[in-house]
């Protein structure tokens, strides 16, 4: 892996996620976001993980980002962030940052190289989904479905009212 | 002598990577990245060029009038003069419209249809960009396209443009499951995610006559149906385009653009259907095995691209014969029909292979299909639930 | 010269703080949303960093946690932006400094 | 092969069972699907039933057996398994084909029944869970079934809910039948206590085979007296027959089902299936046990026919004929006669599922009347009902010769006979036979002979979906004899295991002339006291009963029953009211006097310390509520309710936490 992609891909992901956090305007937040997304889902082929960046992009870009604009489209009424912004958080936020880039820096252990491996194909993952790691993915096959009916119940419309 | 014919592609590629021999690693990557790209969007526009005036040619016969038939010879370069027409047109954006994002939604539509195309194998050794997980990508790189399109309603800040979007968007999240779940049964029997592993695994002959492609199987016809309708869907052709039904919303998400950011839809929309076709293909129709044994010594990718535009035809086909359906028809279809019926071409298919892939299997994974076709269609009866049409005003 | 870990974890910890600031300082529920979610995607990207840097061969632990916890994501996402809806339907607004129904 | 079929015993309750799953699942509108559903399982249990029979007809005294884990506890398993046995088989094709008739009866009985498809799911769910009893070759295996049965009847009694009176006979039936198996589970656990095991057959392991058996010892007799507690309480014997009447409250196929195939008969078929227990120890047949049985059955079978003559129920005088023709097997199976009493309750299950769907055939004719005072003269209306009720009539009353009733009564009578306790049981049960003849001779005349009444104007004959299990449950009734008779006691040997020669010359023998005697007798006496019931004569009015007429305090008493309901209302009820009533009092004025004592000396105590306690404890107990009231305001002011806050104070904490450990390392 070069570091220029590293580098490019860095700063993508990065500015996306501020113009996420940071912009006025909701719908263009949730674009970004959905650019952070892919940005992440780079790094993910990056350190040689395509599978997860494939399905990183196909969750998010493709279903959280969706949802994203369709709530902001049931919210409409108020999608220009109302309120000024919390000083408090933004100051909590940068001082974890500060402790987090200094805990980073300070342990000299983590400058290391990638060693090489060999390509982690996707039949291997699936291998392992279905030995390993058989019950945590039926654990959560459940709870997506949990989430899902959860989900419904709580936008449903009671006739009474709707 | 055919092995040559076949490889002409490669060579012509090893050829142009030449002068780069002794540049670095990246450097190459880079170059033959840039040539597959160009391959690409070479031949796809020229055939997206054709197809256009095709279908307009076609369909005309269809209800009996000539097509474009002014410029050149049976108006063949209609498009070169189309291109130009939008080229030169005004590019007109709403002034109340979210500029950025009305600018960025046809570029990315466009984008992702293209990046679509690059994992598809379109001969032997011809597959762009071969990565482990293709198919996934595919469909990950294709489910970006509903954020494009909603950026293009959004974007277009207008009533008909955000309905059109919202249509669109409903249908396409509504078949994106059938479209995915159809392949698993493909993925399952052949175990790899990769569209050459599945290609190379359709090779072969039964009886030495029946090529292996999956369509022959029950569970691959079913899935291959199914695949097939939910790509009419995805690329918004009748009969299921409501999103731009002219009729009753302008042009959907389109209605607020013009000139060439037009003329990018109209082509993103198009090699959308061509990437979904290329798939179905891949994933059932063999990709590029020759039909019959005797005729392997024609190229591989003459294969594929005379059955790609077959499947063209089917699309161009049904425009021409099919009417617009309810947009509720279209969710309940999904929803209630092509669901369970992909999830039972997964049960098939498992069925297939652990009756031991042979002539039993074949009956077993008929006999699921069947079984639960019939259940279906017995419980989606909708003859005698024909009620009185209501109508809904706004208050 | 390729990227260590240490600039993986930088880029990963900002990432983090981003979310966090969105989590923090934005008023729209949606926003502290999609920091959360920034959050998470910059733990995913943690454990494959270490799971790429970490001694080989192994299995790939990082690759399925990063996998389940997306997956977890997903349906977290799920039911709340469904909230989102449900609180927006019953207090007209999506203004989370309003909805302190729960003050001491 | 035979080992196969065994093990897959299950198929045949699993078939009536999954129909009833399915239909449940379909909705109530897809009637037509629910009831082809039912019978297509019951079909295909019926042929699976005929297999396994074929089968059991190889060779005689035929057994096999298939155990299997269920679960393990601890070191010890617990093994369930099915059992083929000629026992087994016959009832199998009973129950399949008796049920067969009475569902399609059901589709003409219950066809405008808005429920119809339910009622459909309850009847095959009913059926298969017989099906289980009967296979069932594990103690802990057929009484699930078992009280899955109580469930189906249930279910099913109470049908017309929105019927107070079906409710509440519901309720009755679950609840008395509750208290028999109550004794019977006290017996399951009694037995695995003994014999640590509770499996039937389990080559010679089994807790009816030799080893079993002798591990039981003295214990058998109240092992064998608690499962017979279940016995009564299914079988509707007295004591525990209250509910049987009462169960008529459910729709006509349902008693018929109850009546004839499935529930009463779980009673005498767990007797017979579990006789060695009972017999064991016998000397020269006879053990206290068996004595028991003996007793109860004669009881029940006197009181019952008894109250028969007081009905004016259609279908109560079935229902008591049914308890009085239990108590008739019960009283076989106690002498000895365990083939006679198997046999009898096969041919019974024919002719009473018979008697019963002719009922409901009369009763659907005259749109849902009960009381036989109002029918009459429906010979001509309702000719195919009154051809089949005759011959279930004479099988029932024990016409020989000709009705399969005849033969097993007098194969029960035989065995009575050579009794050797006592020959009481057996002049007893001549006297019953009487009864009994008398009885049915009354419905019969009421119903369908003399002049019409005000149901029977308008009656018409049923649908041909409702006459044609009438008829092939005559033709059974009638034929079913054929392998009856002693000349050819083909399914005595059968039963037995023992070959079964043809010898015309067996065919006439004093007993059968006793009881066609007896039989005539009755017939006779009826026709004589009952010639002109219904209609005015003398200065008798129309609608008192001959009987009533001549005796009415003796009538009054079998009308009520015996006054067996009263009885248990004044007794038991009373009892425990009673009881209630006392320790209301008791709690009213003892205890509460003594608690109010005890809060006067408190009340007088407590003058003395409040003063001290105003002054001294309470000034500092304020403070302290100061102060903590204090507290909470102060940490509630943390509770902003903004999340964004919680947020922050959780990062802050990560924070911290984080510089710790940097600080640690």
């Amino acid at each position: 892996m070069n570091s220029a992609a590293f580098v490019v891909i860095a700063i993508l992901t990065l500015a996306a996620a501020l113009a996420a956090a940071s912009l006025p305007k909701l719908i263009h937040a949730a674009l970004s976001f959905a650019v952070a997304f892919i940005g992440i889902a780079a790094f993910f082929f990056l350190l040689g993980a395509e599978f997860v960046g494939l399905v990183q992009v196909f969750v998010y870009v493709g279903a959280v980002a969706v949802l994203i604009v369709f709530t902001i489209l049931l919210t409409r009424r108020d999608v220009q962030d109302t309120g000024k912004p919390n000083r408090g958080g933004a100051i909590i936020a940068i001082a974890v940052f500060g402790g987090l880039l200094w805990a980073i820096l300070k342990t000299s252990a983590l400058s290391i190289a990638a060693p090489q491996i060999e390509a982690l194909t996707v039949k291997r993952i699936g291998g392992v989904l279905m030995t390993d790691y058989v019950w945590p993915l039926q654990c959560v096959g459940l709870l997506l479905t949990a989430a899902l009916i959860g989900a419904l119940i709580l936008v449903m419309e009671d006739r009474n009212e709707g | 002598m055919s092995g040559s014919l076949d490889q002409i592609f490669i060579r012509i590629k090893q050829l142009l990577l030449a002068p780069v021999a002794g540049a670095p690693d990246w450097l190459m990557q880079i170059t033959s990245a840039l040539i597959n790209i160009f391959a690409l969007l070479g031949i796809f526009l020229t055939l997206f060029a054709l197809i256009s005036v095709l279908e307009r040619k076609i369909l005309g016969r269809m209800q009996n009038r000539y097509g474009p038939n002014r410029v050149g010879p049976f108006g063949l370069f209609q498009p070169v003069a189309d291109g130009i027409k939008m080229l030169i047109k005004e590019d007109i954006v709403p002034a109340r419209a979210d500029k950025v994002v009305h600018f960025l939604a046809p570029i990315l539509i466009a984008a992702t249809a293209i990046l679509a195309l690059g994992v598809i194998p379109y001969g032997r050794n011809m597959t762009p960009f071969s990565i482990d997980g293709g198919i996934l990508f595919f469909f990950a790189v294709g489910s970006t396209t509903e954020l494009a399109v909603f950026m293009a309603g959004w974007g277009s800040n207008n009533k008909f443009s955000m309905l059109g979007a919202m249509r669109a968007i409903a249908q396409m999240i509504s078949y994106e499951l059938p479209l995915i779940i159809t392949t698993f049964p493909v993925v399952m029997v052949v175990g790899a995610l990769s569209p050459d592993a599945i290609v190379a695994a359709q090779n072969g002959y039964w009886f030495g006559v029946v090529p292996h492609w999956f369509v022959t199987t029950p569970w691959g016809a079913a899935a291959f149906i199914l695949f097939f309708v939910s790509g009419l869907v995805e690329s918004n052709r009748t009969p299921f385009d409501v999103p731009e039904g002219e009729s009753e919303i302008v042009a959907g998400h389109m209605t607020e653009y013009s000139g060439f950011k037009y003329a990018t839809f109209f082509m993103a929309e198009y090699i959308g259907m061509f990437a979904i076709s290329g798939l179905a293909v891949t994933l059932f129709l063999g990709g590029w095995h020759a039909p019959i044994r005797g005729l392997e010594f024609i190229p591989s990718y003459v294969w594929f691209f005379v059955k790609l535009s077959i499947l063209l035809f089917i699309y161009i086909w049904a425009r021409g014969t099919l009417p617009r359906t309810r947009i509720d028809q279209i969710m309940n279809f999904a929803w209630k029909f092509m669901l369970p019926m992909a999830f039972t071409c997964i049960i098939a298919a498992a069925v297939w292979h652990y009756a031991g892939r042979g002539v039993a299997g074949w009956f077993w994974s008929l006999a699921v299909l069947g079984v639960v076709y019939i259940a279906l269609s017995i419980l989606l009866d909708t003859r005698k639930k024909f009620a009185t049409r209501t109508y809904r005003f706004a208050e | 010269m390729t990227p260590t870990l240490q600039l993986f974890l930088v880029v990963s910890a900002t990432l983090f703080s981003i979310g966090l600031l969105a989590a923090l300082s934005r008023r729209h529920a949606i926003f502290i949303l999609i920091g959360i979610e920034l959050m998470l995607a910059a733990a995913n990207l943690n454990f494959i960093a270490f799971w790429r840097f970490g001694p080989q061969p192994q299995p790939p632990t990082g690759v399925m946690i990063a996998i389940f916890s997306i997956a977890i994501a997903a349906a977290e996402a799920v039911v709340g932006l469904a909230m989102v809806i449900a609180v927006y339907r019953h207090y007209r607004t999506t203004n989370v400094d309003q909805l302190d129904q729960l003050k001491g | 092969m035979t080992r196969g079929i065994v093990t897959n015993l299950w198929l045949i309750p699993a078939a009536p069972l999954a129909a009833s799953l399915i239909i449940l699942s379909l909705s109530n509108s897809r009637r037509s699907a629910g009831a082809v559903l039912a019978i297509v399982g019951q079909v295909v249990a019926l042929t699976l039933s005929i297999l396994v029979f074929s089968l059991t007809l190889q060779t005689p005294g035929f057994r096999v057996v298939h155990n299997f884990t269920w679960f393990t506890f601890g070191e010890n398993a617990l093994l369930i398994g099915w059992v083929l046995d000629p026992l087994a088989a016959a009832m199998l094709v009973m129950i399949a084909l008796v049920g067969l008739c009475i569902f399609i009866f059901s589709i003409g009985y219950m066809a405008d029944d808005k429920n119809f498809t339910r009622f459909f799911a309850y009847l095959s769910f009913f059926s298969g869970a017989m099906l289980g009893v009967v296979i069932a070759n594990s103690l802990l295996l057929l009484f699930v079934c078992w009280e899955l049965v109580g469930l189906a009847s249930y279910l099913l009694i109470g049908f017309w809910i929105e019927k107070p009176s079906a409710a509440a006979a519901a309720k009755k039936a679950f609840i008395t039948t509750r208290i028999g198996d109550m004794g019977f589970f006290l017996g399951i656990l009694w037995l695995y206590g003994r014999s640590g095991t509770l499996l039937f057959y389990d080559d010679g392991r089994g807790c009816l085979e030799n080893a079993g058996l002798i591990a039981l010892g003295a214990s058998a007799t109240f092992i064998a007296l608690l499962i017979f507690c279940g016995a009564v309480g299914k079988s509707g014997q007295f004591p525990l027959h209250v509910w049987l009447p009462d169960a008529m409250e459910g729709p006509t196929p349902v008693s018929a089902l109850i009546h004839a195939a499935t529930m009463v008969a779980a009673g005498v078929f767990l007797v017979a299936r579990v006789y060695p227990i009972f017999s064991l120890g016998a000397i020269n047949g006879v053990t206290p046990s068996l004595s028991v049985v003996v007793s109860i059955g004669v009881i029940t079978a006197l009181m019952a026919s008894l109250v028969a003559l007081g009905q004016f129920d259609i279908k109560r005088i079935l229902a008591y004929s049914t308890v009085s023709q239990l108590g008739l097997m019960m009283v076989s199976l106690g002498v000895g006669g365990v083939a006679a009493g198997m046999m009898h309750l096969i041919a019974h299950g024919f002719f009473k599922a018979l008697l019963f769907l002719g009922a409901g055939s009369v009763i659907h004719g005259c749109d849902q009347e009960h009381d036989i005072r109002k029918m009459g003269g429906l010979r001509r209306l309702m000719p195919i009902t009154f051809l089949t009720y005759a011959v279930g009539m004479m099988a029932l009353s024990g016409m020989p010769f000709f009705f399969s009733g005849g033969w097993t009564k007098e194969e029960i009578l035989h065995a009575t006979a050579h009794w050797h306790a006592s020959h009481l049981p057996h002049y007893l049960m001549l006297a019953g036979i009487v009864l009994t003849a008398l009885y049915m001779t009354r419905q019969m005349i009421y119903i369908f002979l003399g002049n019409r009444r005000a149901a029977s104007e308008h009656a018409h004959e049923s649908a041909p979906v409702m006459t044609m299990p009438l008829i092939v449950l005559a033709l059974c009734a009638i034929f079913f004899s054929v392998v009856l008779t002693p000349a050819w006691p083909w399914l005595h040997g059968y039963l037995t295991g023992e070959p079964a020669p043809f010898d015309i010359a067996r065919l006439i023998q004093p007993m059968l002339f006793v009881s066609l005697a007896l039989v005539g007798a009755g017939i006779g006496l009826g026709v004589w006291m009952y010639r002109k019931a219904g209609a005015q004569h003398g200065q008798r009015p129309a609608e008192t009963d001959p009987l009533e007429y001549a005796q009415p305090a003796l009538f009054q008493f079998l009308k009520n029953k015996m006054w067996l309901d009263e009885l248990y209302a004044h007794t038991v009820i009373a009892f425990s009211w009673m009881g209630a009533r006392l320790s209301d009092w008791m709690d009213r004025y003892f205890w509460d006097g003594l608690v109010r004592g005890f809060g006067g000396l408190g009340q007088i105590f407590g003058i003395f310390t409040t003063d001290f306690d105003e002054r001294g404890i309470n000034a500092g107990v304020d403070e302290t509520t100061a102060g903590a009231r204090g507290l909470g305001r102060l940490i509630s002011t943390g509770h902003s309710g903004q999340i964004q806050t919680y947020l922050g104070v959780i990062a802050i904490g990560m924070l911290a936490l984080l510089l710790l450990y940097a600080w640690l390392a």
